[in-house]
């Protein structure tokens, strides 16, 4: 198994936190894992993206032009990343940011999800990449839900640890949203 | 009967490589006077710069590691940042110091870093022949300079205490000469100083010898050093330009 | 009196303790030291003070000073 | 077994450095390896050791060649631009037999050029760099993991041949998170009271130079220099071979390069072909030798790197005429992907086929 998957966005939206976490659920869950960010110009106000590769074997390349998965939390990430997606991958959509996006690719599964107002629902829009990162995790499988919620305090600053049980919350709301979408 | 002058224990007991007359060699035994004054033969790590004074681990009886060419001060702070318990000096002239050493001399002093810095000025590139050094005088003749110093072509004299002196990392800064009895005994003065500063914890010791270069003047040593009293000394003028009294760092 | 130990072989003839000798006591020999040099000489010992001016000017060393 | 952290490869040099009892740090910022300076700046003033933000890095290799020159365990740290920098330094290290540690975290040039991943300085590093005719030790990590055990190796080596070690890494490798297991080296630091400095206390003095202007001086000290270099080259060659019996082609690749490759080749495998890897660890010394084997049971090669063409040439020297070596080169400012390489070995194999 080797799954590699972009996770792109505006700086500030939460892409490289998403991207670690994913990371480190992997790890936890006894897989290999790698991740690749987007630095220096992007970090300053641009886009962000990271790519995250998860193996049960040594991980080759931490770059991909066809990964497995994008998780696409505006409209310029959709553009950039989604057409690169192969065969039988998945793509996230976060419609918040994207609302009249149509991408779609044979043999890709797209998912549509409004990640900023399911996050204000739960009362911080901040968690919107939480959302989508629960929303893309239950769908692929790759990583289970219960160790990316293992992950937070590792990924989470130290201030913010009293914020968990919302991010909890936020995973599993966005894993429940994209279950429904079927 | 009293040993009134005798040469300092720690200066190896060898001829030095110098021109006649050239006080590269007078200074080189102020500073052995120094080290054998405050007993620290045994502790000293000295960093050699480029030019004439390249040899100096030829000359002292210490460990010292050659730097490349201005470099003298960064290899010092590695020295002592790494070796606080040692004394670490350096010993540059003016083109090592002056030119190609700008930014480190002025780096180190500015860090405050607790070492020993000895400039040699003869307002001449020694080693390679007698080229226009940054101190040079205004319309003196050098082999890069064949029509005199110009300030409009060559800018001024860089006159390097007196900016030095200006930077709180430095506890003591001097510009003394070595032409006469006088101004000698002065010179050790300082020099003392500048060792006492760095084993007080007070910062960048920092004295500039102006001295001569009889060869590439193209004088005879005794002329050369009238020289100094001519025309260095009411451009460069001698005197302590800091000195701090005690461990008064902000 | 003061005695003057001269290291003839180290001696370059710059002539500068010649020039600050408050005593005229030195001068330059015609002999030739392995350096090729006329090294300096004591020519007026009886004058000689011990004052180490000479000493404190030579740059190569060349002076001891005893009284 | 130590629990693994998620780390940044800069960070893992860093931890490394501080788990090989180095406790003196001089640099100069420089993207993408800052985290190096600034995991050190937190860590090393706990450790009664110094950190020196240096004004150039000039200045930084300086320290380190001053440090060094006492026997203490240093470094130094920066990317491309930086490292062109610090030749002058490193090659008087090297004339006087300094070890220190010198990390670049290789950047695209020339000139000022990007911050993204390349390998445009193996030549550099490989071949001195500096003026004269030395070589350093370099070592070219290829994992987050390796970045720490290669930073302590470097250490290690520098200190046993009294060489300056470069670990030679690039963005990807520095940016990059894997899973790492921290580990303390057992082996005691090399004893260098025999020639470091530390006031002449007890013994005669000591001289640590490059200059040596006595008949045939320089000639014997280089002599010498390069007897270490042949010993190094026996001893301390490092190279990861994965080649099986009738292998229809090997790609020869270090570093950040090996990674994307290895993608490659382990696809061409999937499908049933029998392509070998070569992944040299030590890039001087170059393992000469173990390629030349390879070729004598004749098997081509591909050379894939991030520069339009360096580490290639040190194949062509192992190989000797003796075999094929084809090139795949990627230019200062482009990363290729694990399928543009899959297409390169493709399209050899169909020439071949």
């Amino acid at each position: 198994m080797n799954h590699a998957v972009i996770m792109a966005g505006f700086g500030g939206q939460g892409i490289l936190m998403i991207g670690n976490l994913f990371a480190i659920g992997a790890l936890k869950q006894g897989l290999n894992c790698t991740f690749f960010p987007s630095y220096g110009v992007e970090m300053r106000g641009g886009t962000a993206n990271c790519t995250v590769t998860i193996s049960d074997h040594e991980v080759g390349s931490p770059v991909t032009s066809s990964p497995n998965g994008v998780v696409a939390m505006n409209e310029p990430s959709v553009a950039k990343f989604a057409p690169r997606i192969g065969e039988g991958g998945l793509l996230l959509i976060n419609t918040s940011m994207a609302p009249d996006n149509d991408f779609s690719k044979d043999g890709v599964e797209v998912i549509r999800l409004p990640c900023n107002q399911i996050a204000d629902e739960l009362g911080n829009i901040k968690l919107a990449s939480m959302v989508a990162l629960g929303a893309y995790a239950g769908r692929c499988g790759v990583v289970e839900l219960k160790f990316l919620e293992e992950a937070l305090p590792e990924v989470l600053p130290q201030k913010l640890h009293k914020l968990i049980p919302s991010n909890i919350e936020a995973l599993r709301a966005g894993a429940k949203r994209a279950d429904k979408q079927d | 009967m009293k040993t009134v002058f005798e040469r300092p224990q720690s200066l190896v007991d060898t001829s030095f490589h110098f021109c006649p007359g050239c006080h590269h060699g007078t200074i080189h035994r102020l500073v052995a006077e120094a080290i054998d004054e405050y007993k620290v033969r045994e502790t000293t790590i000295a960093a050699a710069s480029v030019g004439c004074s390249v040899f100096l681990y030829d000359y002292f009886d210490i460990d010292v590691v050659e730097s490349p060419h201005g470099r003298a001060p960064a290899v010092a702070t590695g020295i002592k940042r790494a070796n606080p318990d040692k004394f670490v000096f350096v010993y540059q002239g003016d083109g090592d110091l002056a030119a190609i050493g700008t930014a480190e001399i002025i780096h180190a002093a500015n860090r405050g870093e607790n070492i020993t810095v000895i400039f040699v000025n003869n307002t001449v590139y020694g080693m390679t022949g007698g080229q226009m050094a940054p101190t040079t005088m205004l319309g003196q003749r050098t082999t890069t300079s064949p029509y005199g110093r110009d300030f409009a072509q060559d800018g001024y004299p860089i006159r390097m205490t007196e900016m030095l002196a200006q930077l709180e990392g430095v506890g003591y800064a001097a510009r003394v000469a070595v032409d006469s009895p006088a101004h000698l005994g002065k010179a050790r003065k300082a020099i003392m100083k500048a060792f006492a500063t760095q084993i007080e914890n007070r910062g960048m010791g920092f004295v500039e010898v102006l001295c001569t270069c009889p060869t590439n003047w193209g004088m005879g040593p005794i002329e050369a050093n009238k020289r100094i009293a001519a025309e260095m000394i009411p451009y460069f003028p001698l005197g302590v330009y800091k000195e701090r009294t005690g461990s008064d760092f902000m | 009196m003061p005695r003057l130990t001269i290291h003839e072989d180290r001696c370059k003839a710059c002539g500068l303790c010649v020039e600050f000798c408050p005593k005229d006591c030195l001068a330059l020999s015609d002999k030739f030291n392995p350096q090729g040099y006329h090294p300096v000489e004591l020519v007026n010992p009886d004058e000689c003070t011990g004052c180490a001016i000479c000493a404190k000017m030579c740059p190569d060393v060349v002076f001891k000073v005893e009284k | 077994m130590a629990a693994k952290t998620f780390e940044k490869g800069n960070v893992a040099i860093a931890k490394a450095a501080v788990a090989a009892g180095c406790k003196y740090y001089f640099g100069y910022p420089i993207t993408p390896q800052s985290d190096i300076p600034e995991y050190l700046s937190g860590v090393l003033p706990g450790v009664g050791g110094q950190f020196v933000q240096a004004e150039s890095e000039i200045a930084a290799i300086n320290m380190l060649l001053g440090a060094g020159s006492t026997g203490k365990r240093a470094m130094t740290s920066s990317s491309s631009p930086g490292i062109s920098l610090k030749q002058e330094g490193i090659s008087y290290m090297a004339g006087s037999e300094i070890p220190g540690l010198i990390v670049n975290i290789q950047r695209s040039g020339p000139g000022l050029g990007g911050i993204s991943p390349s390998q445009g300085d193996y030549f550099q590093a490989t071949r001195g760099g500096g003026h004269g005719d030395y070589r350093i030790l370099v070592l070219a990590p290829a994992t987050v993991q390796e970045m720490y055990d290669l930073t302590i190796l470097a250490f290690e080596l520098s200190d046993k041949y009294r060489m300056p070690a470069m670990v030679l890494a690039d963005a990807m490798l520095g940016m990059m998170k894997e899973p790492l297991e921290e580990w303390i080296p057992k082996q005691a630091e090399e004893d260098k009271s025999s020639w470091a400095l530390s006031g002449a206390k007890g013994r005669e003095r000591r001289k640590i130079k490059s200059l040596f202007l006595g008949d045939g001086e320089l000639a014997e000290h280089n002599w010498k220099m390069l007897e270490h270099y042949r010993e190094v080259e026996a001893k301390e060659t490092r190279v990861k071979i994965e080649v099986h019996d009738d292998c229809e082609l090997a790609v020869v690749a270090f570093g950040s390069a090996a990674r994307i490759a290895k993608s490659a080749v382990d696809r061409l495998n999937d499908e049933g072909r029998n392509i070998g890897m070569v992944r040299p660890i030590t890039v001087w010394p170059f393992p000469y030798k173990e390629i030349r084997e390879l070729a004598e049971k004749d098997i081509p090669f591909l050379t894939v790197e991030l520069n339009v063409g360096q580490m290639v040439e040190d194949v062509r020297l192992s190989v000797e005429g003796r075999s094929k070596v084809s090139f795949a080169g990627y230019p200062p400012g482009y990363l290729p992907s694990p399928d543009e390489i899959y297409e390169e070995i493709t399209k050899l194999l169909d020439k071949k086929d």
